[in-house]
């Protein structure tokens, strides 16, 4: 993991979607006046017939999306997550999800990456929101080669899908070798016997950073990548409560019902550990993202701190 | 991800509805009008009871609007809509979308009349893991494409459609059935914009233009008029006709659209249509009949 | 708590609010064509000019509600859970919750129960995704004293508020004497050691019941009824997890964010303990409300027997 | 429930911008029109140039639409809207929403020329902490009537407040500025057309008309014409007026609502107005000036 070295993931989906539409003419894309910000201005000069721009109406984008599918199409329906997920949820659920309709719903810009545009641009509900309903896959790449792989799968596997696509910039975190996103498959990215950090999204870098900062405390802490947050990979939780006793979940999201929500039912239902889950927690103030972040103790050191607390160790 | 099945029943083919829908067809392509008019109204008469009698069996539905839109299905399924209920996923088949989705009596009857599945199955409607739920399922329900109920939703998936068989070079058409009150969501006129925009000529929406809406007129709860100016401001073709003569709408929406605009059939229909006591009266809108009303609507309907 | 007397919470409901808009002339009700299945006629019958129907249109009733308090009115905004909340989301985010707009957002109806009017029309997501707003309450009164007594509160409450307004007959559960609804509060309505049942709305006196068959088998079960779901009493499900050492959660909804979800982070963050999420799992079939809260195991024996599991104890 | 703060800082009136507000306006009701139209382009000007500082300095904002919609915004807290920076809960004052929240600049430089806070705040903009988030917040901000910021919210609010008022038979008057591309999402059509069916008189919603939107035309992505047509079939009074002119948009939005109709002023605006390199441009809806652009920018707006 370097570092110093990072991505927004929004350009290697927009990458890896021109390079799947090259081999796949069902491939399009929709979205809701959201070119530039969906990066789909490259799919637009090579594909300007299979781009859909709905303009500003996020309700009929996603309805779009369900009928470009029924035609035997295979739409990536791209907007800010926030106004996909909050304003269409109703079709995600009837028009997507229930109707199992091939559509790839893609929330850009998740979670505080709009910074100081305030709270009705951040998009933490989405994972809670979209966990609730049944039958759509959530999906949350780490870096950009989990966001490639990701949408491959997405690409080829029939039916809904939910992908949640990074702005904030990450640096890569998925081993070299092995695939980068395996559906349904959570990736242990480091050993540890004392407590486990779960994260996904923007926070597995930092739960990285995290382990490190607790080894120099002498705290062994094992740190595992979830990018399927629907359906959950339970076993890797359930060997995670088993073998390190405590649980700290870390998400760009408010965690009530998102990767902290469903770790916690794993947990409870399996192997009571103690656990904290660490998210947003309330309309965030202004500010840029990273001060965001630091708001709400999304950093390395936050984590670090709340893994020390559930382990009842001294964090001052 | 295991999918929990939501109906533990497989809908077929009924081969013997199927070719008994298909002579049906041809016999409509070679009649004179007189002719046509009089099997398509049978057809209707037909569905209308077996409407009531399905309602009056479940205990559930909404006979109303069920009998507002017989015509149009019967219309659309007796003569317009190419489609193969041997093979409901033929990819070049019309699409046909009832955004009311809260009349799936009359289109599962109508599906089933063509053949999509067989008849007696419409008695399991609305019984425990029956795949005939109240509303219309893609997930259970061969012919249905796309799973409504909540209104609003099917002119934005009606315009996909329509986009997506552009660009696959198919000449199918795309049909969506509305509610008049149902035209009071703005999903509507998002989509209505981008088909206007988009010069979606293959699609044509069909409004069940009855007046009324699930607890009071339309014009008393938010009014709809001027509705074809409306709709010509958004950028489509509008015209307005009878909706219970088969003729009529047969005629509205098969006509060619020589501007390349989509096209907007208001359809003036009477909610209850064909049962006295329930024509124009609100509380019809999903009251279920007692054994003695069932008697005398099917009666009426005769 | 007699069983066979049972009762729809929407005539409590409709009945106290025209009670209160006699005394409170800003008080009016805000309505998408539901003025019969929200209960509002007599209502419209006393007050026609106080009902504002705005047709089927969920956004702009909650837009209009969220205006109507701008103008220094107390909107009771009703419309079918499912509809309201799924189809309006971000106004309830945006206009509602961050702006505090003064909102009773009344979701009738909610859980399974339009049974064979299916999914589309089950508002089983709700709990999950309101819980995820900030800064908005969200209460579900198990029978009419509690329906009654959280109507009254949210009227004369400044604030934005959610209120979950059942309409599968329930029988009374509240104790007589006491408040029937203090906010933030939960209630236990029996005592117990071996494990707490924590259920909510309709779940509750099949909570009760079921705690009735668990003493068959000698087993104490604790009762808590939880009517505000957020913010969740906490103080009440830490001494259930600490002195009954065991917790199942009963809810009419995904347990995925909803009580289910509020309760399991309590548990694990303070007192972990085995604990099982009872609620609905997926799209339900077809069927009627009782056949689907059979079929999803939420019955007075499907709780007692998800308890002994829990409890590790045979129920077979 | 406890509320988490979303800014650390109240925000308080000015009494000296309040007062030089308020002898602005009287001067206004006094002056005759040629006065009237330069005291307006002078406060326009003035409020163009802290849009560009602030922006500018805080490396956030949206240019284009602030500058195409600082007449409007001038106009109406110049001469038309009864407001009361010293008390911005006055129950009957006059209601303001500004739908296209991302053009915040605008909205707060203005408020802050009324007094409702003090100018000198203009210039924590996006900072961590300040009440001047990116988009207006009604917790924060004093006379915010709604938080906005996602398109299509502001219009169903603002029917809200005048089916209220009239309610509590107050004569005040409610604004809506929406931008064209916003009247994409279908909530507007809906808000529009409740308050058709209701004559909501004392309702005036203003278009921001400057035929972009975030990535390009409105008239490529999903054309808005023939728009005036639009309202006027879903109820409503229109008239188009050059949305740069003072005293045009001052007649047409204080005009008798002879019809007992809701208004709708299309106010035709060149997004960037009064910078060359901005106007008309799509990539100035939120690029920010580098220190060279913002220079010559200011120069071009004295
Ligand atoms: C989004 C949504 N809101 C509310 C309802 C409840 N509802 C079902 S039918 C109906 C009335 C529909 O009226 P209309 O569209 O005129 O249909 P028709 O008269 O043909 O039955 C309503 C309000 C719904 N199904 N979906
Ligand atoms: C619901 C929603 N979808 C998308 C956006 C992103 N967005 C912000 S401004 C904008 C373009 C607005 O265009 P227009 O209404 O014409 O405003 P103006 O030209 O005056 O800036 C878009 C798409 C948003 N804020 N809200
Ligand atoms: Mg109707
Ligand atoms: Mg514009």
């Amino acid at each position: 993991m370097i570092l110093d070295e990072t991505h927004d993931c929004r350009d290697a989906f927009a990458e890896e979607l021109v390079r799947l539409a090259r081999a796949d003419d069902r491939i399009v894309a929709v979205c809701n006046d959201s070119v530039g910000s969906s990066k789909l201005g490259s799919f637009a000069a090579e594909f300007p017939d299979r781009l859909v721009n709905v303009g500003i109406a996020e309700q009929d984008m996603v309805g779009i999306g369900a009928g470009l599918a029924n035609a035997g199409l295979v739409p990536f329906v791209c907007g800010a997550a926030t106004f996909l997920t909050a304003r269409a949820l109703e079709q995600i659920k009837a028009d997507v999800a229930y109707s199992l309709a091939n559509v790839k719903l893609c929330g850009m810009s998740p979670g505080l990456a709009y910074g100081a545009l305030g709270p009705t641009h951040h998009s933490t509900e989405d994972l809670s929101w979209l966990r609730a309903i049944a039958d759509l896959p959530v999906i949350v790449p780490a870096d950009p080669a989990q966001t490639r792989a990701a949408i491959r799968w997405a690409a080829e596997t029939d039916g809904p899908v939910f992908l949640r696509i990074g702005r904030f910039p990450v640096p890569d975190v998925s081993p070299p070798g092995g695939p980068a996103f395996t559906y349904g498959r959570a990736v242990r990215l480091r050993e540890g016997v004392d407590a486990t950090i779960v994260a996904t999204g923007t926070m597995v870098s930092r739960a990285m950073q995290a382990a490190a900062l607790l080894e120099e405390r002498g705290v062994q802490a094992r740190v595992v990548n979830v990018s399927t947050v629907a359906p959950l990979d339970r076993e890797e939780i359930m060997a995670a409560a088993r073998q390190t006793g405590a649980v700290v979940t870390a998400e760009e999201a408010v965690p009530t019902g998102g990767l902290g929500a469903a770790v916690a039912e794993v947990v409870l239902e399996t192997r009571p550990v103690p656990m904290r889950l660490l998210g947003t927690r309330a309309f965030a103030p202004t500010g840029e993202t990273g001060f965001l972040l630091e708001y709400f103790g999304l950093t390395a050191d936050g984590i670090a701190r709340t893994a020390l607390e559930v382990l009842g160790l001294d964090h001052s | 991800m295991t999918l929990t099945p939501t109906a533990h029943e497989l809908l077929l083919p009924d081969h013997d509805a199927i070719a008994g829908w298909r002579r049906l067809r041809e016999r409509l392509a070679r009649a004179d009008r007189d002719a046509a008019a009089t099997a398509l109204a049978t057809l209707s008469g037909e569905i209308r009871r077996t409407v009531i009698s399905t309602i009056t069996a479940a205990g559930l539905g909404h006979a109303g609007g069920d009998l507002s839109v017989t015509d149009i299905l019967t219309t659309l399924y007796g003569a317009v809509l190419r489609v193969d209920p041997a093979d409901p996923g033929w990819p070049d088949r019309d699409r046909f979308v009832l955004s009311k989705g809260h009349c799936s009596v009359a289109l599962y009857t109508t599906l089933a009349t063509c053949g999509f599945f067989s008849a007696d199955r419409l008695s399991t409607f609305a019984a425990p893991l029956s795949p005939l739920n109240g509303h219309p399922s893609r997930r259970a329900v061969p012919g249905v494409e796309t799973s409504t109920g909540p209104l609003g939703h099917g002119l934005p998936v009606g315009v996909g459609i329509a986009v997506g068989l552009r660009l696959r070079g198919s000449a199918a058409r795309t049909v969506v059935v509305l509610g008049d009150g149902e035209l009071q969501e703005g999903s509507n006129w998002e989509a209505a914009m981008t088909a206007g925009h988009r010069g979606l000529a293959s699609l044509t929406a069909v409004i069940d233009r009855n007046g009324l809406q699930q607890g009071a007129r339309t014009s008393d709860t938010n009014d709809l008029e001027p509705l074809a100016d409306k709709w010509r401001a958004f950028g489509w073709e509008a015209v307005e006709v009878d909706g219970h003569d088969h003729l009529a709408l047969l005629d509205a929406v098969t006509a060619p659209h020589g501007s390349g605009r989509p096209r907007c059939v208001i359809a003036r229909t009477v909610k209850g249509r064909g049962v006295s006591f329930m024509e124009d009266r609100v509380e019809w809108h999903h009251k279920v009949p007692d054994a003695e009303q069932a008697r005398t609507a099917l009666e009426e309907l005769r």
